[in-house]
Formats: structure tokens, sequence, C-alpha cells
């Protein structure tokens, strides 16, 4: 591409900036403290993720994971207690077993594994809080924006 | 088959007679040929209506819930199986119903012979010794039955009926050594580009005429998601994300429960093909946990229970 | 000083009594210095601090400020807040440097034409000996009028305005709990007050030019460094001035633009 | 029962408004009596409320204070009485007659918004003692911005009554005829917390206080870390605003230190230096903290992790003692003289010196000790008993927090709880007989009407607003449909604020709140009753959390910071939309306690319910009562404690509230806060238990050491073992000639990163009774830091005195032992020599540290709480609910905690005590409104809801065919909404729509 194509591009700019957004569903109990002790902490993450609380792993329906995608979220991040810590005693477990179905059923239809991912975080764990993060929000920026399944695109960064 | 058919008739003429069940359901002579139609008998003089033959493709489970009175109902292996999680889902009492359960050798997919046949009408069609006899008006054709059944028949593992009341003649030997999974795991040795591509060629068909979800068996819903507002689930509209996300939900609700029937297959008029995902869920659930639908009434649905070794490699 | 200096003075006469005794020096024809600019008020409290700094911003070299004598006023009591207003404005021009005898305060009657044009010539001659204003003082023209500005916006003060207005009540009536105020004290209060105020305008329009670090600004100012970071901090505080960078280990601050 | 009950009082009054106070006040409260909080200063917090953050989690201290502040501050049965003091006290335990005298505040406190504007205008200065004199503050002035109450006062040395402030006032709260008042109040019981005060740094006129203005002191240092300081949470030193590169931070300043007087370690010091040193190193990184110290005393529940941390990433540590501090006269810079271990004289310059300041008793204290009659300890503090540490000298007065000896944050919330359950059990009698219920006003029904949401975006000081741009947050929430309101607030949280929210629900006809700020789970609770205050039900109200997931984790992208939180301010309100008023259930409590531990801790506990008139379980694993107790025969000062043992085993036995099962274990746990069905299997029968709250006091074990030839060599033993020996006169140890004692066994090492805490005191208190019984013993005591805390340093500076030889190893030096020809040979690293050094002992005696019940993790699960990275069980807060666990009507005490001190432990049962009776003190209790609903039209009565439930809270209708919920049973975790096919059960609070709603508003 040449220089002058580059700069008619409407949207190159748009395209250089661009950041991805991230939804992460977090348990109240364990991950969403782990996210608040991270605050308290201090931890910088980047600001890709918009948390949404729910009381339990368990709580989340699979539409609300194809929802955000289809809100053009560029990653799902859910997030619940370790197995055995959940304070519901076993929304996490009958989460699990949802999240690797669904998780499959994406895959198998195309959406990259990394668009969707899950972790178990302990109000103990600001730090892993922090990485997971991370390490989400710099897996789908190597992936690029998110264009399977989307049907709005949400607000640029 | 003729002699199966036979043994049909006397046995649901005596339940009939003892009032052992208020109805039967079972399958009748369609209008066309290469169809039969669901009847529904009261009284033993209606009894030689019924038919059994390798064209009998519905799966009457989808005729039970909702059902107070005592019912007969002629089922199939994969019958059965839809049979058994309605009844683990509370939606029929085992006491309730009577199955006659029969061996089943296949089932002939109609659209595969039309398809071959192209403009030529059938006037009749019958089967035997693994022969499909066609007669139209100016022409007479002999088919092989084992090029002409539905897919899900040429992977059946549960042609013999496992739960059953009366189960009617002999079994039938089951397949061996049939790989019923080869095509999915085609299908996931490909890109997620490819993938992709196939999905949206797939849904691209889908007039969300709901025929998949209406013939489904475990479909039974008073209000289905998708015809609900608060929430509203997914939007109605002809948006390829939201075709996309339907048939992903529809899918997934009966991740665990689908027993391969055929159904939503064989009501789609555009063709979609529902086993390419059915099969992925089916198989990803019997890796995953160990679980085949319907196999037993006092199992719970894989999605409603849990193991605490269930796997977790996919977590952080 | 060059013979030739003619400084400029404003005068604010009230209007019963000093200009009255100024239209009886007309009528008698007695002269009187023409570098004496009259303005007529109607009192002698009336004359706010503010207008005796405007008067010097508009390179006035004195002001003189004129009342009914004590216990004349037409007012009743007028000229003696005066006496206060214009006894911390000369406090005030001394904190900053001016000499406060460019600034006088006197009492003249309906019948002292002839007190008058002397007390006219007097002040004349005494501000001719200072000079120009900020020549004595050894200011610069910039600095002169920095000093007047920020002076001009510490007697806007309310505290400091309140402060003059309450003086008298509460030295010789007393105050709220029905204790009289000591004249010590009023005068602590007022000088740090005064000083205050005036530093904290002083660094903000410092500030308004350029960031500075605590110790330009104290260096700026022959403040201590600690002194000013006292302030620093309140004015802050009130959305006056903000941080913007660090200079080495010195964090340098710039004044906000005020939206009032 | 009777006559004496009826001339017992249900008030209590607590001398102190810090958090010792606040705490016992809110449990006695809370547990049915009416409390008179009194504080000497305008408004109660205390030293808490002037900290920045607290170790060690480095939570901000304001942040967790505040809304108890508030909740005393609203509190129908607490009477906060500000600026007063008690005069005189009569009467006895039961019933008092206090005299307490009111300061005038010249401000009708009722009146006071606390708008400010009076102090804006004041024409007088005074120094601002809350920024400890770092700044100035007007002579009307308020303690800080969210104080309670929020009134100001008028400062009457300093006013010279211009009468300014009451022309300028609105409210017409400036009264200049208030006098002082005496007041006379009759209470039962007198709980004093009236805290410490700092020591005088004047005092050390080597460190130049005073004299240099860089050298200033901890507590100045705290104010200068904090947002609402004098620098504005700029870490910047006094002389010329500079940020000062290199900190150096002095320890033990007026701690441990005879020239002073004050011989006794503060306890806090080494932690709070840390904190100040990792929290101006957040601020700056540039800044470099060193620490210089004597002994790094970090005993607490996860301090060691702390120091370890902050040595490895943040912080400097230099084992030397500072001689002098000397300014240089061009820089204002700080030469500092030390001397280090090994007796090397160093100088090094620092930009600013940090005296961390012992605590000293409050120097009004003895005054108040005289006219409560209650005796003082040596240095002043109040006199207490090992066995009785909240109990004061005089029965029915009780003393919490700092005045019953240097503590920290959580130690004294402890106590605070511990004498609060004191009181209760002098007072069971009179419970509930002075107290009033709280009335809201009728709920506003706002069905129907659309949406009218009021949403305040918080700059919670610079915590949010030093990152976020919050006037540009609100101004972008009122362009969002249905907001009819938006505002911004320094401290949405703070009470003048929540007075405002009220107002203006009313003035703008508000149905939805939405809060920008922090974390809903502290602050959720108080915005939901201010607006219940003002009418609304306390579910029309959402929250986004701006700080902890923006401007303290983005804190150096503060566009994207302030980006994200309209994006998170936009969810709110959409999800605000969807928000419906719910109720709240009220459930019965089963009044009985179940204790789990039959230990001094468990014992405790039970002993106090039962005193309180509850009926108790007790399960005990072991055939006998009394736990690790049982090995333990003196304590430091010497008092019995088989025979303190054997008393509290015949109390509880003798109870007839207190049923006993020994030899018992817990099979399972069901139920929940108020109503729960205990399993137990005692003495191999199996019997459900009914109770409403839970206590675990499963206590802690000793570590079995593999190291330095336990168990291979007769004479190598543990403490406990040695003491067992002294205590029966084992001549073979009291005959020995030297004795080598090794401390921070299987303590402080990779495995069990924690200091045990109790050895250090263990190993003075065995050797000096060894020099007691055998003068020409030679001790050697191998250890990494001496950590004899509080008034407990005194026996450590005896057992030098008495020639007991301390030896200091490093920890990856470790002491070699080995078995010799004739004898065991210790061979020690001694580093101020830098020798190793070869000790022949007769007797080897390891400090072993404590280590967590192996079978935690099984009833841990049961109860469904936590444990933390070693094993012990993790309380819901460590600051301020150091004894709750975060599931409600369980709690903790003892061992299983953290290793601690026999008079610890007991503080902390008694603190258990109390936390559980404000549920049992109610004959029931309100649950949640966020539980699941089913909708009936939907429903095709599958029955996965069912089957996913972990609560059995969902059960079929045969007769409907649909699912339904006992609403007494549902947690609302949702997993049922989530498993349903249908869309036909969903979450009260969190319901599908509302879910989908914030996704869509990304």
């Amino acid at each position: 591409m040449s220089k002058n194509s580059e700069l008619q591009t409407p949207n190159s700019k748009l395209q250089t900036d661009w950041e991805p957004k991230i939804v992460a569903f977090l348990c109240n109990w364990c991950s969403y403290a782990g996210a608040d002790l991270a605050g308290i902490s201090r931890i910088q993450y980047p600001p890709n993720v918009r948390i949404i609380r729910i009381p339990c792993s368990g709580r989340v329906h699979p539409l609300f994971i194809m929802r955000s995608l289809q809100n053009g979220a560029d990653g799902v991040l859910v997030s619940g207690c370790h197995p055995g810590d959940c304070h519901y005693i076993s929304g996490n477990y009958i989460a699990r077993r949802r999240f690797a179905i669904l998780k499959n059923l994406l895959e198998y239809v195309g959406i990259e594994p990394e668009r969707v991912q899950f972790s178990w975080v302990s109000a103990s764990e600001g730090e892993k809080f922090a990485k997971v993060v991370e390490d989400v929000v710099e897996q789908v920026k190597a992936l690029g924006p998110a264009k399977r399944l989307v049907k709005r695109k949400a607000d640029p960064h | 088959m003729q002699k199966r058919e036979k043994l049909l008739k006397e046995e649901v003429k005596k339940l009939l007679d003892k009032k052992q069940v208020d109805m039967v359901i079972g399958y009748e002579k369609g209008t066309l040929a290469l169809r039969t139609t669901p009847c529904f008998l009261a009284s033993v003089d209606d009894v030689d209506r019924l038919v059994w033959n390798e064209f009998c493709e519905n799966n009457l489970a989808k005729y039970l819930p909702g059902r107070k009175e005592k019912v007969a109902i002629v089922a199939k292996g994969c019958d059965v199986r839809s049979i058994v999680g309605l009844i683990q889902e509370r939606q029929i009492t085992r006491e309730q119903i009577f199955i006659v359960g029969i061996p089943c050798e296949g089932i002939i997919d109609r659209r595969k012979i039309e398809s071959r046949l192209g403009e030529k009408e059938i006037l009749e069609a019958t089967c035997e010794n693994g022969k499909i006899l066609l007669r139209g008006e100016d022409f007479q054709e002999i088919l092989k039955k084992g090029d002409f059944l539905y897919d899900s028949c040429k992977v059946c593992k549960y042609r013999n009926p496992i739960v059953f009341d009366l189960l009617i003649g002999d079994r039938v030997p089951e397949l061996e050594k049939i790989d019923e999974y080869a095509e999915v795991r085609k299908f996931e040795a490909e890109s997620p580009d490819e993938r992709w591509l196939h999905f949206q060629k797939e849904i691209s068909k889908c007039i969300r005429c709901y025929a998949c979800r209406s013939a489904c068996p475990l479909c039974y819903c008073e209000q289905c998601f998708v015809d609900q507002s608060q929430p509203r689930w997914i939007g109605i509209t002809d948006n390829p994300s939201d075709v996309g996300v339907f048939h992903l939900f529809r899918v997934f609700h009966v991740a665990g429960r689908c027993v391969d029937c055929g159904a939503c297959s064989r009501a789609c008029p555009m063709n979609i093909d529902h086993r390419w995902l059915l099969k992925k869920m089916e198989k990803d659930v019997k890796e995953l946990f160990g679980y085949e639908a319907g196999l037993s009434v006092e199992e719970v649905p894989p999605l409603a229970t849990f193991k605490e070794e269930d796997p977790q490699d996919f977590i952080k | 000083m060059p013979r030739s200096f003619e400084p400029e003075i404003v005068g604010f006469l009230c209007n019963w009594c000093s200009y009255a005794g100024a239209d009886l020096a007309g009528v008698s024809r007695i002269s009187y210095p023409a570098n004496l600019k009259v303005i007529r008020v109607m009192c002698s409290g009336r004359v706010d601090p503010v207008m005796v700094l405007e008067a010097f911003l508009n390179q006035a070299d004195g002001v003189l400020v004129l009342g009914c004598h004590l216990g004349e006023c037409h007012y009743i009591s007028g000229n003696y807040q005066a006496e206060r207003k214009i006894k911390m404005t000369r406090k005030l021009l001394q904190k900053i440097g001016i000499n406060p005898n460019r600034l006088h305060l006197d009492w003249i009657s309906a019948a002292e034409g002839e007190r008058f044009a002397k007390l006219a010539e007097w002040f004349t001659s005494q501000v001719r000996k200072l000079g120009p204003l900020g020549s004595s003082e050894e200011l610069k023209e910039n600095e002169l009028k920095e000093r007047l500005v920020a002076a001009r916006q510490t007697v806007e003060n309310e505290k400091v305005r309140w402060m003059v207005g309450k003086e008298r009540e509460l030295m010789e009536m007393g105050n709220v709990y029905g204790e009289r105020v000591s004249q010590n004290l009023l005068d602590f209060l007022m000088d740090k007050n005064l000083f205050d105020e005036f530093v904290k305008n002083r660094i903000y329009l410092l500030l308004e030019k350029r960031a500075l670090s605590v110790k330009d600004i104290a260096r700026k100012l022959g403040l201590s460094p600690r002194e000013v970071l006292r302030r620093i901090a309140k004015m802050e505080d009130r959305g006056l001035i903000a941080m913007t960078d660090v200079e080495g280990w010195s964090p340098r601050y710039k004044a906000l633009k005020l939206s009032e | 029962m009777g006559r004496e009950n009826d001339q017992k009082v249900g008030a209590v009054l607590v001398v102190g408004g810090g958090i010792g106070g606040i705490q016992a006040s809110l449990d006695l409260a809370e547990s049915g009596f009416k409390v008179y909080l009194v504080d000497m200063s305008t408004s109660i917090g205390g030293v808490m409320a002037q900290l920045d953050k607290t170790f060690p989690t480095n939570d901000c201290s304001m942040c967790i204070l505040s809304p108890k502040l508030v909740e005393c501050g609203r509190h129908l049965n607490i009477e906060v009485k500000t600026y007063t003091q008690v005069k005189d006290i009569q009467g006895n335990a039961g019933d008092f007659r206090v005299n307490l005298v009111r300061k005038p505040r010249y401000i009708n406190p009722q009146k006071c918004t606390g708008c400010g504007q009076c102090a804006k205008y004041c024409p007088v200065g005074a120094s601002d003692t809350f920024n400890e004199n770092l700044s100035e503050r007007a002579a009307i002035y308020i303690g800080y911005p969210q104080a309670v109450p929020l009134a100001y006062a008028i400062d009457r040395d300093k006013c010279i009554g211009c009468g300014l402030c009451s022309n300028i006032c609105l409210v017409d709260a400036v009264q200049y005829s208030q006098e002082e008042q005496e007041e006379v109040i009759d209470v039962g019981a007198v709980i004093l917390a009236p805290g410490f005060e700092e020591f005088d740094a004047h005092l050390k006129g080597e460190y130049g206080y005073g004299r240099y203005p860089n050298v200033v002191t901890s507590i100045e240092f705290e104010r200068i870390l904090s947002a609402s300081g004098p620098y504005r949470g700029r870490v910047l030193r006094p002389s010329d605003g500079d940020i000062p590169q290199k900190i150096a931070f002095i320890q033990c300043v007026g701690s441990r230190d005879e020239t002073c007087g004050n011989n006794y370690c503060s306890s806090v010091c080494c932690m709070y230096a840390i904190k100040e040193a990792v929290v101006a190193k957040e601020h700056v990184r540039e800044i470099q903290p060193s620490i210089f110290f004597m002994d790094l005393r970090a005993y607490g529940k996860d301090f060691d992790k702390y120091y370890q941390r902050a040595k490895e990433e943040w912080v400097r540590f230099v084992r030397g003692r500072v001689s002098s501090v000397e300014e240089m006269p061009q820089t204002q810079n700080l030469k500092i003289k030390y001397e280090m271990d090994d007796s090397k004289l160093m100088e090094e310059e620092f930009n600013l010196v940090v005296l961390s300041v012992g605590f000293e008793p409050s120097p009004g204290i003895q005054t108040l000790a005289q006219k409560l009659g209650i005796e003082l300890n040596e240095y002043g503090f109040c006199k207490t008993y090992q066995f009785s540490p909240v109990e004061t000298t005089r029965p029915g007065v009780f003393v919490c927090g700092a005045f019953q000896g240097p503590k920290d944050i959580p130690e004294t919330v402890m106590q605070a709880s511990g004498a609060a359950s004191c009181v209760a059990d002098l007072l069971s009698s009179v419970r509930g007989s002075l107290t009033r219920e709280r009335i809201f006003p009728p709920e506003i029904d706002v069905r129907g009407q659309s949406p009218r949401i009021g949403v305040f975006v918080c700059h919670c000081g610079i915590n949010i607003g030093g990152v976020v741009n919050v006037p540009e947050v609100a101004e972008y929430v009122r362009t969002l449909s249905n907001v009819v309101y938006a505002e911004h607030n320094l401290y949405t949280c703070s009470q003048d604020t929540q007075l405002r929210i009220k107002e203006l629900i009313k003035e703008h006809n508000l149905n939805r709140i939405v809060v920008a700020s922090c974390s809903p789970r502290t602050h959720e609770p108080l915005f939901q009753e201010t607006i219940r205050e003002a009418g609304l039900n306390r579910y029309l109200f959402e929250m986004a959390n701006i700080r902890d997931q923006c401007s303290w984790v983005h804190m150096h992208e503060p566009e994207k910071a302030t980006q994200k939180s309209k994006e998170l301010v936009r969810m709110a309100v959409a999800k605000a939309c969807l928000l419906q008023p719910l109720k709240r259930l009220e459930l019965p409590v089963t009044r009985r306690g179940l204790v789990i531990g039959g230990g001094l801790s468990g014992m405790t506990a039970a002993s106090s319910l039962a005193e309180q008139g509850f009926e108790v379980y007790l399960v005990e694993r072991e055939r006998e009562l009394g736990g690790n107790l049982k090995k333990i025969h003196y304590t430091l000062n010497g008092m019995d404690v088989q025979g303190y043992l054997k008393g509290i085993i015949e109390r509880v036995r003798a109870n007839p509230l207190i049923n006993v099962y020994t030899n018992a274990r817990i099979k399972e746990v069901a139920g929940y806060v108020g109503n729960f069905k205990t399993t137990i299997i005692a003495d191999g029968a199996e019997r459900e238990l009914e109770h409403g709250v839970v206590i675990v006091a499963t206590g802690g074990r000793e570590y079995q050491p593999e190291e330095y030839l336990y168990g291979k060599d007769a004479k190598v033993i543990t403490q406990r073992e040695l003491e067992e020996k002294i205590a029966h006169g084992d001549n073979a140890v009291l005959n020995s000639n030297t004795i080598v004692m090794i401390q921070c066994v299987g303590s402080r090492e990779n495995e069990r990163p924690y200091c045990s805490r109790i050895c250090c005191t263990e190993t003075v208190k065995n050797a000096l009774k060894i020099k007691e019984k055998n003068p020409k013993a030679n001790i050697f005591i191998l250890y990494r830091e001496v950590r004899t805390y509080g008034f407990r340093e005194d026996y450590y500076r005896k057992a030098r005195e008495v020639g007991i030889i301390f030896i200091r190893f490093d920890e990856d030096k470790k002491p070699k032992v080995a078995k010799g020809k004739k004898a065991l040979e210790v061979l020690v690293r001694e580093p101020i020599l830098g020798e190793e050094i070869l000790l022949r002992p007769d007797l080897l005696v390891l400090s072993v540290g404590i280590v967590p019940q192996p079978d935690n993790k099984k009833l841990a699960k049961m109860l469904k709480v936590p444990l933390n990275e070693d094993g012990f069980y993790l309380e819901a807060q460590m600051k301020l609910r150091p004894v709750d666990f975060a599931t409600e009507g369980i709690f903790l005490c003892g061992l299983a905690h953290s290793p601690k001190l026999m008079d610890e432990s007991i503080s902390q049962a008694y603190a258990a005590a109390s936390r559980a009776s404000t549920i049992l003190a109610k004959d029931k209790m309100e649950i949640e409104g966020m539980i699941a609903t089913v909708n009936e039209f939907r429903c095709t009565g599958c029955g996965m809801c069912i089957s996913v439930c972990a609560y059995n809270a969902l059960e079929l209708d045969e007769e409907k065919k649909v699912a339904r919920v006992n609403e007494a049973l549902c947690k609302g975790c949702g997993a049922c909404s989530a498993t349903c096919r249908c869309g036909a059960i969903d979450v009260l609070g969190v319901s599908n729509e509302q879910i989908l709603s914030l996704v869509d508003a990304l």
C-alpha cells in the first residue's frame, strides 16, 4: 500500500489507535474482590476491561457472552471463585460445564479461542487478576478487532 | 418389515382391547409416496391404519409433552432416547406411557431419493431386502437402500430401543465400527476462518421459520426464548449476527439432550446442516462429561450437574 | 530629584465638610498647588481602599483623603470608618514596600478653607520630596505595578474588609461574646491577613506568567520556601493553581484561569 | 432475675470515639444496648481518620473507616457526644451515674450542614491539628472532611468574636451564647477507649525534631501522604516543597528506650514505617526509602509477607542505630550518623527524615483514671491482667485499644468487640430495655413511573479525582437519557453528601440513584440506607466502581481512565433504568450458638455467649477440653495457667446453657445465618444441632520439626517440651550448664512464610525461668529478630540483664547442629563479629512455630469460608472485620485465625462472641431481597433449576408443574437462571434484562 492510499483510508487513524474492548463478568465474592484488591494495591493493568459484577460465575447465562460479542466486545472474560471456593457452594462447578461447552461451540463456528476466556481469581489474587486482564488484552490485541458475530460495534475507544 | 408391522398391529390391538392405554401414537400411510404420517388411535377398529416401514421418519416423542391420558407410543431407538429425555425433564411420567419399542434398521431419506430422481413424480415406494422400489407413471427404479439412509441413521448406535415396555420383533444387529464423529473431527481440524465461513454459509440460508425448533421433540417451552421480550434475548432480524446467535443458542439448548433423531434437519425447508453443530455438541458432552443423552431416566442432564474433576484446562 | 518633578495627587473630599472647605478656599481666593485633583465623595467613609490603590495604579504619586472632623460626620460615623480603612491601607502600603506617607487622611471642616490650602501645600511638597511613585521605594515599574495589583486584590478580600469594618465595634463595643478586643490583637490579625492575602495574590500573579517551583517563588518574593509551600497547597485546594510538572525534584505550579 | 436486675441499666458509656470506641459502640447498639459515645474532640474517628493507608493490605484508611463513622453517626441507639468529657463517675458495675461536661462548640450541630462557607471567610487562622500543624485552618473548623458529626466548631481560644460566621451562615447554626453544659447519664457499664498520644519527638534532641523542618514524625508523614493532607497527597518536604528523593525512617523513637522512660515496644511502628515507605514509593517511584531499625517486628497476620515484599521491591532496610541527625545548612538535607550491627559508624545524607514515634498514654489519662478509680500500669497505660485483658481494676469498667497497651487497628477492633461482649455478659438481663427501633419513612411507590435517575460522581479526595476527570464524567452523565440530575462530590460517602442526596431525591423527584465511586462491596449498604431514608426502596440503587477499576489501576492513563469511567457510569445508568423495588424478608433466628473447638478461645467464646443468656453448643474433637492450653504452665509474668484452665473448664461444664460435646466432630453444616443445622458425631452418636451462629475456634498446632536433629537426639526438644520439663522440675534440664535455643524453627521460611508471633515471648519466658532456678546456666538464644512486642519488651531486657546471650543469625545462614563426640555441636555465624561460634549445649531447645490445623480445609469447605495461603482462616476484612467471615453468621477467633498469645486469644474470643451476639440478640433478621423468582407462564417445570440449586431453595409445584422458590433458602446466586432454557427463572436485582442492559450499554 502506498503512503498516499494509507492516508486516504478514513479509518487509518482509527486502526492504529484501536484499543480492544473487553467485557468481564466477575463474581462478587472472589473475582470482583480480586479486582478491588488490584485497585487497593494499585496494580496497574490495561484500561480495556469493563467489569460487570454478578453474584456468581454460575449466574453467567451463555447469552450474556454472546450478546457481548454481538455488541462488538473484542473479548469476553468470565471469572469466578476457584473450584471449591464458590460462595454459593457449587455455582462455579455448574458454570464450568456450561462454559466448557459454550467455548467449544464458539470456537467450532470460528470464533477465535482468545475472544472468550475464563479464569478463577480469588479475593486475594489482585495480582492474578491484573495478569489475567493483561494477558487477555494482549491476546485480543494480537487478533485485532472482533468481526465475527458482531452486530453493533461498541463505541470506539 | 411386514412381519414387524403385523406384530405391531396385533400388540396395539391388545393394548387398546384391554384398555391398557387410552390412545396409541403411531404411523399411518401418507398421502404421498415415501411418506408416513403420525396417527393417533383410540379404538381397536382403527388399528389397521397403522404402518411400520422404512419411511416412518417422524419422532413421535414430539407429541408426548402435556399429555394427560395414558398413551402407548411407537418408538424407534432414537425416539426412545427422546422419550427418556422428556421423562428426565418431567414433561411426562414413565408410568403414563407405554413404549412400544421397535428395532429399526434405518430410515430412508426421501430428499436424497427425490434429488436422485429430479423432476420425476414418484407414485409408489416400497422397501424390501435392502432395495427401494420406486414406481411412477412412466418409470420404475430400484435403488440400494444403504445409499439413501438418513445421515443420522448411518451412524446410529441405538437401533434397538433401550427402554421399552414391549419390543416388536427381534432385535436388529447394531452397526459396528462406525465413526459417528468423523465429520466433526474433520471440521475441528480446519482453520477458524474456514469454520466461520462454513457457519456463515449454513446460516445464510436460514429464513428464521423456526421449523427446526417446532420439529424438535425436546423443544417444548411454553414460550421460546426467541419469542420472549423482557429480556429480548435475540434480535428478530435477518442480521447474520442474530441468525448466528439463534442457531448457536438453539444448539446450546439441546446440548446433552439431542439424540440425533434428525427431526430438525427433516423439517428445515432450507436444508441447513443442523447436524454439523449438533454432533459437535454431542461429541463434546460425551468427551468432556462422559454423558450420552437419553440412556437412563435416572440420570440428570449434564448441564444441570457437575463433577469436581470435570475438565478445566480452558480456565486460567 | 530634579526640581521639575510635579507629583500627581488625588484628593478624595467629602461632600459636607472637606469639599465645602475647598470651596471656601476657592471663594476666598486662597491658592493651593495645582497638583491636587479633587474627587468629591459623599463621605470620607465612602473612600474604599480599592479606590486609593486604583489611584496609585493610575500614576498618582500621592493620595489625600479628607473628611469631617471626628464627631461631626454628616453620616454620624463614616469618618471613623475612613480612619480604619486608611490606616489599614497605609499598613498595606508599608508592607508592600511603598512609602505610606504617600497616603494621608485628615479632617477639614467647611470653615477651614485656609487650613485646607495649607494641608494641600504641605502634602504636595511631601510627595514631591518622595519623588515619583516607586522612586523613593526603588521599585522598577513592573514590580511596582505587580505589587499594586496584588495589593488592590488584597483589599478586595472579604476577610480584610470585614475586619476593617468591625475593628471599631470590636474594640469599643465588644465582640459577640461581650468582650472587648485589644488593638494589639486586631493589629496582629490585620497584619497577618494583609500579608497572607498579598502574598497569595503575588504568587498567583507570578504563576500566571509561568510555572514556578516553591523555591523559585520564594526567591522572587524574598520569602522562605516554607512560607510559600503552606500557601501553595491552600491555593491549589481552592483551585487557583495546579501542579504542572516536576523539575528535578521540585514540582512546579501554574495559575489556573478563574472562571468566576 | 429479680431485684438485682432491676438495678442494672441497659446503657453503656464508651469513652473515646476512635476506631475502638466506634466498634464497641456498634456491637453494643446492635446487640440491644443504648450507647453513649463520648469524645473530647469535635468529631469521632480518632487517629485512624488521620491515617492514609493501613497495613498489610494498603487499604485506604478513610475508605474503610468512613462507613463505620456514618453508621455510628446514624445509629438510632448510639448517642454521639462530641466535645465532651467525663467529669466523674459514681456507682457500681451495672449501675453507674456519670457526669459529663460538654464544651460549647458555638455551633448547633443539628443545624450545621458542614458547608464550610464560614471557615472560608473566617478572618482568624489557627494551626490545623488534624494535619499535625503542617497547615492552617480557620478559627471555625471541622476536624476533617468526612467528620461525624459533620458540624463545625469554633475554636474559642482563637476566635475574636467578630461575628462574620454568624453573618455568613445560611442556616443560623452559629450560637455564640452556648455555655459549658453538664449532663448526668445512667449507664450499666463503661468502656474506655481513649487511645494514645504519640511520643513527643522534641524529647529526642539528637534527631533535631522541631529544629529542622525536614525532620517529621511518622504521623506528620502520614498526613503528608494523605490526599486530604497539607500537601494534597504529594510527597513533599516541609522546608521547600521539593520531593524528597531519599527518605530515612528512624525506628523506635520513644520506644524501647530507657532514656525517655518508655521501655516498652510500641508494637506497630515497624509495620507503619514499612507501609509509609511503600506508599511514598507508590506516590513517586523514584523515592528511595530506607528504614533504620533494631528488630523488625512484623509479627502479625500476613505482616512478614508484607515486609518481605517491601524488602524485595521497595524499601531498603538497615539494621543500625541512629545516633544523630544534623542539618546541612545549604540544602536543608539531613546527615544521619548511625552505628551498624558490627559497630561500624556510618554517615549518610537524606532529603527527609521520618521519626517513627512510639505510643504513650494520652496526657489527660491520669486524671481520667483517677476520676474513674482505675489503676494504671507503670507506664501509665491501663492495668489489666493476662486472663482478663479487657477488664480494668474497677468492676464494670472495661478497656480496649491502645490505652490497654500499644496495638494496631485489628487488635484494637478485636478488643473493642471483646469489651462489648464483657459488657453484654454483665448487662444481659437488661438487654433491649433502653433501645429503640429504626422507623423508616414509608416507601414511595415508583411503579409505573419512568426512571428519573440521579447520579453522584465521587472525587474520593484525590483517589479518583487525581486521575479521572470527575467533573467531565458528571458532565457526560447529564447527557444520558433518564438522568435528570448529576453532580460530583469530594466524598460522596460523607455525611453531608448523604443529606444532600436525600434532599436532591425530594427536590428532583429522583426514583433511581447511581453513585460512581468505589466498590459496592464496601459502600453499597451505606448509600442504600440513605436512599431508603429518603423514601426510596433500597434496591433502586446502582454503583459504578470508578476508583478500584479506573483511577487506582490506570493511574498513568488519566484520559483512558476518564473515558472508562464514563462508560462504567453509562452502564450503571442503563441498568438503573430497569431497577425495581424489592422487598426484604424477615426470618426467625435460632438464638443459640455453635462453638467449634474447646480450647481457650472456644471456651471463652462459649462462656461469654452463655453469660449473655444464649444457649451454646461447644464441640471439641478431643476427649478433654483445654486444647493447647493443657501444655502451658505459666505466663511471662508468672501467672498460673493450669489453675486458670481448671477454673474455666469448671465454669464451662457447670454452666447449664453450655452443652459440651467432646470427642466430637462436625459431619455436616446446613442452613444459613440465624438458622443453621449442624450434624455432629459425638462419642460415635450422630446429633443434629440447630443454632443461629457459628464460632470457629479450632485452634492451631505446634509445628513438628524435622530440622536440627529433633527426634534423633534426646537433647533436642521444643519449647513446649522444655516448659513441661521445667514445670515438672526436671533436674536434668534445670541443672544444664549450657542451653541453646533456636528461634524461628519452621516459621518465616519458604514453606511457612509467616511469623508465629508467640515463640520469642515463650523463649524469653522459659529462659528466664531456667535462669531463675539455675542462675549459673549459660543460655544462648539464636534468633533472627526478637519480637517481644508491647510490654513484653521488659522481659527481653531483663533476659539480657541476667546474662542470657542473644546471638542473631541471618535467614540464609541458619545455625548448623551436629552430633559431636561428647555433646551436641551448634555452629552459628555471629554477624557482629562476622565469625562462626561453636556451642556445645547440654540441651538444644527449638522454638517451633504454630501451624494451622490440618483439617481446616475440610471444615472450611463445610462452612463455605476461605483460608489464607498459610492455611489459617481468612477473615472478611483484615482491619475492621477481624473476627467476621464474609459469610454472615460465622465468626472466628484464636489460633484458627493466626498465631497469637493467650490474652490476645481471649480478647478475640470475646470479640467473636460479641459479633455473634449482634445476631442472636434479635429474634428475627432481615434477609436479602435479591433472590430468584419464577415466571410461571414460561416455566415448564423441567427441574433443571432444582438440580443446580446448591441450597435446595427450589422445588416443583406438582400441581402447577412449575418451579417454586423457597425465599428463605435462596441466596440469589443465579445458577438456576443461567441454566433455565425457558427464561422462566430470574434473579431480582440482577435480572437477565438488567445484565443485558449493562452489556448493551457497553
